[in-house]
Order: C-alpha cells, then structure tokens, then sequence
C-alpha cells in the first residue's frame, strides 16, 4: 500500500490531507501487523511440527529464520511485478 | 440563518465522512488483493522445506508468472461480474 | 447483507437514517470488494497450476469462468435457503 | 446551564456512536456468518473440476442440506456458549 | 483481550476512559461473534460430511458437542499460557 | 482568538483520534496474534475425531509447548523484521 494511490489528495485542503494521510498510516500500521502476523503463523506451521520440548530446537529455528528471509524476499519481487502490471510496465508474454 | 448554516456544516461533515469511508474501503480492497496474491503465489511457487533463504531461478519466474496469471484472473472475474473498472 | 436487518431504522429520526444507511452501504461494497477477492482467489487456487507462460491458456480460462458461474449461482441457492431460515419458512427434514 | 446543555449533548453523541456501532458489529458478524457458510459449503458440495457452468441436480440438493446443517450447528453451538440469542 | 492491556488508561480524563473503554467493549464483542463464527466453521468442518439429509444425525451431533467443548477448554488453557509468558512468569524449559 | 481556540480545540480532536486508532490498531494485532495462535495449537494438537470432549494428558503438554515455542517465533520474527518491540 502506497500513498501514491490517493491521486488527488495534493488537491485537498490542509485538514483534510492531514486526517487522509493519518487515516492511510494507520490501515499501514494495521497491515504490517497483520503481515507480521502471518508470516509468524505460517513459517510456525511449516517449521514446527514436534511438541516434546517447549524451546525450538536449532533446526527448527534455522527453518524459521529461511522461511521469514524468503517470504519477504517473495513478497518484495510480488510487489515489483504488480506495481509493474499497475503502471502498464509489464513486459510481453514470456 | 445560524440554523440553516449549522445543517450545512453538518451535511458538509457527513458528506467528508463518506469520502474518508470510501477511501478506506479501496484501500482495504487493494492491500487485501495484495495480500491474497501474495500468499496464493508462494503457495504455488515456493518450496517448503526452506532449505535455503534465497528465491532459486525457477521460484524467481514462477513468481513473475503468477502475479502475471493472477493479474489476468482479477481482470476476467471482474468481466464477469460485470464491474468494468479495472481491479485498480 | 440487506437494509431489512435493522427493523427499526423507520424510526429513527432523519439524519441517523442517513447515516445508518450511509454504514450499510460501506459495509456492502467493502463486503462485496472482499467477495470479489476471494472469489478471485479460489478459481486461480482451483484452477492455476502451471507456470510455463505469463498468459492464462484456453483451458486455465474456461475453468475461470465456469468456476466463477458456479460460485455465483452456489451463492445465490445458499443466499435463498438462508433467508428461509432466517424467516422461518424452511420446510420440515427431508 | 450552557455547560449542562453542551454535556447533554456529547453524551447523546456518545450514545448514538455507541449505538451505530453495535449495529455494525451485528451486520459484520451477520456478513462473516453468511460468507463462511457459503464457503464451508461450496467446499463440501461442489466437484473442483469446474466441468461445468450449472450446478447439478445433486449439488443443488447437497447445498440445501448443507445449509440447513450449518444452521442446525449455529444452534447448537449458540446453546452451548450459554448465549440465548438465536444466530440472527 | 482484557481491559488491562491500556496500562495509562486510569490517567485519562473521565470522558477519554469513558469512550476507551467503549471502544474496548466493542472490539470484545466483535471478537468473541468472530469466536462464535469461527468455532461453528471449525466444528461443521470436521463433523458434518454427509448430506442425505437435512437434519443432522445424532452422531453428528456428539461430535459437533464434544468439538466445541474441546475447543473452549483449549482456549481456555492457551489464554492461562499466554498470559503467563506476557507476564514472565512462564517456567523454564522442559 | 475564537479561531485559534477553534483550530486548537479541532488539533486536539485530531490528535486524540489519533491516539484511539492507534490502540484499536494495538489491540487488533494482540486478538490476531491470540487466535491465529489458537487456531494454529489447535491443528498441531488437538485430535480431529473428538472421541471425547477433555483434553487428555498428551494434548495439554503439547498445547503448552506449543504456545511456548509458538511465542518464541514471534520474538525470532520480529527480531528478523528489525522491530525491537517485544510481541506484546
């Protein structure tokens, strides 16, 4: 998400660009808290799948940290393409 | 006339309102577009077992063929559905 | 989601309606934008399984349409059945 | 006596916000119901092959069935939560 | 979510307590109706798979009783756990 | 003077909506946090055939080992996300 979507918020007055541009920061913080969310719930349910200890253990951890690494890796490439395919960038078929 | 200027305020107000909800809504609508490709093409092109941090060659273009085909699935429901604005 | 739900809204006076009805229908487009995103979502799920090219090919289409013709009209039924109970008019087990 | 007046009123400002949102609590929870419902169903219902457009003759009676379960189990589970409000 | 988690609350006028605190009731209940929601999906899901009838059958029935039971004592104990590893109480490992 | 009251008293309002998002932001993330670690212990560890309806020895064990491993993701996550704040 990218304040750039609000095309004609330069044109409003300065109150109201004010609570538009809060508005937008919070559904951001609220985004990325659901990211963060997520990203936890998902790389725990590829990674952990024995419950005899309470502390990960070394491969577990390495599995975590791969999978946030690569997700957000994926998720930053995903973000290119579509703001690509937003602006009519996008290359022909391949 | 105090009255009359009072009720223009307050339409004023809801009608600001109404705009601000507006906005809100298609900006939810595009981070949950977002957030739905994002998970639906990491399911389809990523290998679960994470043995390494970096996308490999074959996840890199599955990647960029998947928001690819996802981008075209957007645009023929949204045919379908008979919404002619495009999904941005 | 329709209006019938809040049964007194006659009541209330002017300006409440107005923003009452207002709240109902925000909360319908964004229902019906999220509906659309995750009928997006299941066809290309269902649907989508290889990634040789960039563009949707003649099969992959055919199943994104019939899959959501099929989601639409299963909506709808399930629409039907559910305002019957909710209005008590379900006929006896069969 | 102003003082008393302008308290009144945020109080039955404040109400009032209190009020709408209840009434969008319940329309949400009316919108989360209904579109969990049609996904369980569809899910348990309809072949994924997507071979055709229509729904046959035992999808449509596997949808009504499906509906009334799902119902029946709103219910239920409503009775065991010890809340005595029917699921609408 | 307890009502304890907005640690200053006390320190605010009475009018700004008044309105946290609604907005805290609100958000509880918004919660525990996507509880109830998600709990009722959760039990259809695993229990109910044949529809031949309209009705269902009394192992069903069990089964969607014991589902939700199960569910709620599970809750149940991760809140207690949850808590306790918010507040550091948690043991050491084992 | 009156304006300058107004347009303070208007910043205030602003500044403690602000301030009330930002708390309905912070407790939204702690009741998602909460259920998707629900959920997700529940999948891990709960036996789907529900032969009974008390949770036996097995699955208590798991349920605490999991919440606590569970927690500790968070913290790893959000160690890898660069935010020091604790998930709480």
């Amino acid at each position: 998400m990218d304040k750039s979507m609000m095309g004609d918020i330069d044109a409003m007055p300065e109150e109201d660009k004010m609570r538009m541009s809060t508005m937008i920061d919070q559904l951001q913080v609220r985004d990325s808290l659901r990211m963060y969310n997520s990203l936890v719930e998902r790389c725990f349910v590829d990674c952990v799948d024995t419950f005899r200890r309470k502390s990960l253990d070394k491969q577990e951890e390495s599995c975590i940290r791969r999978c946030a690494e690569k997700f957000l890796k994926h998720s930053m490439r995903v973000g290119m393409r579509f703001a690509e395919l937003n602006q009519g960038t996008a290359t022909p078929d391949t | 006339m105090a009255a009359n200027n009072a009720q223009a305020a307050a339409q004023a107000a809801f009608e600001k309102d109404q705009m601000f909800g507006m906005a809100a809504n298609e900006m939810e609508y595009r981070v949950d577009l977002f957030n739905r490709l994002t998970q639906t093409c990491f399911n389809k092109c990523i290998e679960k077992r994470y043995k390494e941090a970096e996308l490999n060659m074959g996840e890199n273009s599955c990647i960029d063929r998947c928001v690819s085909k996802y981008w075209q699935v957007t645009n023929l429901v949204g045919q379908l559905l008979g919404s002619n604005r495009p999904p941005m």
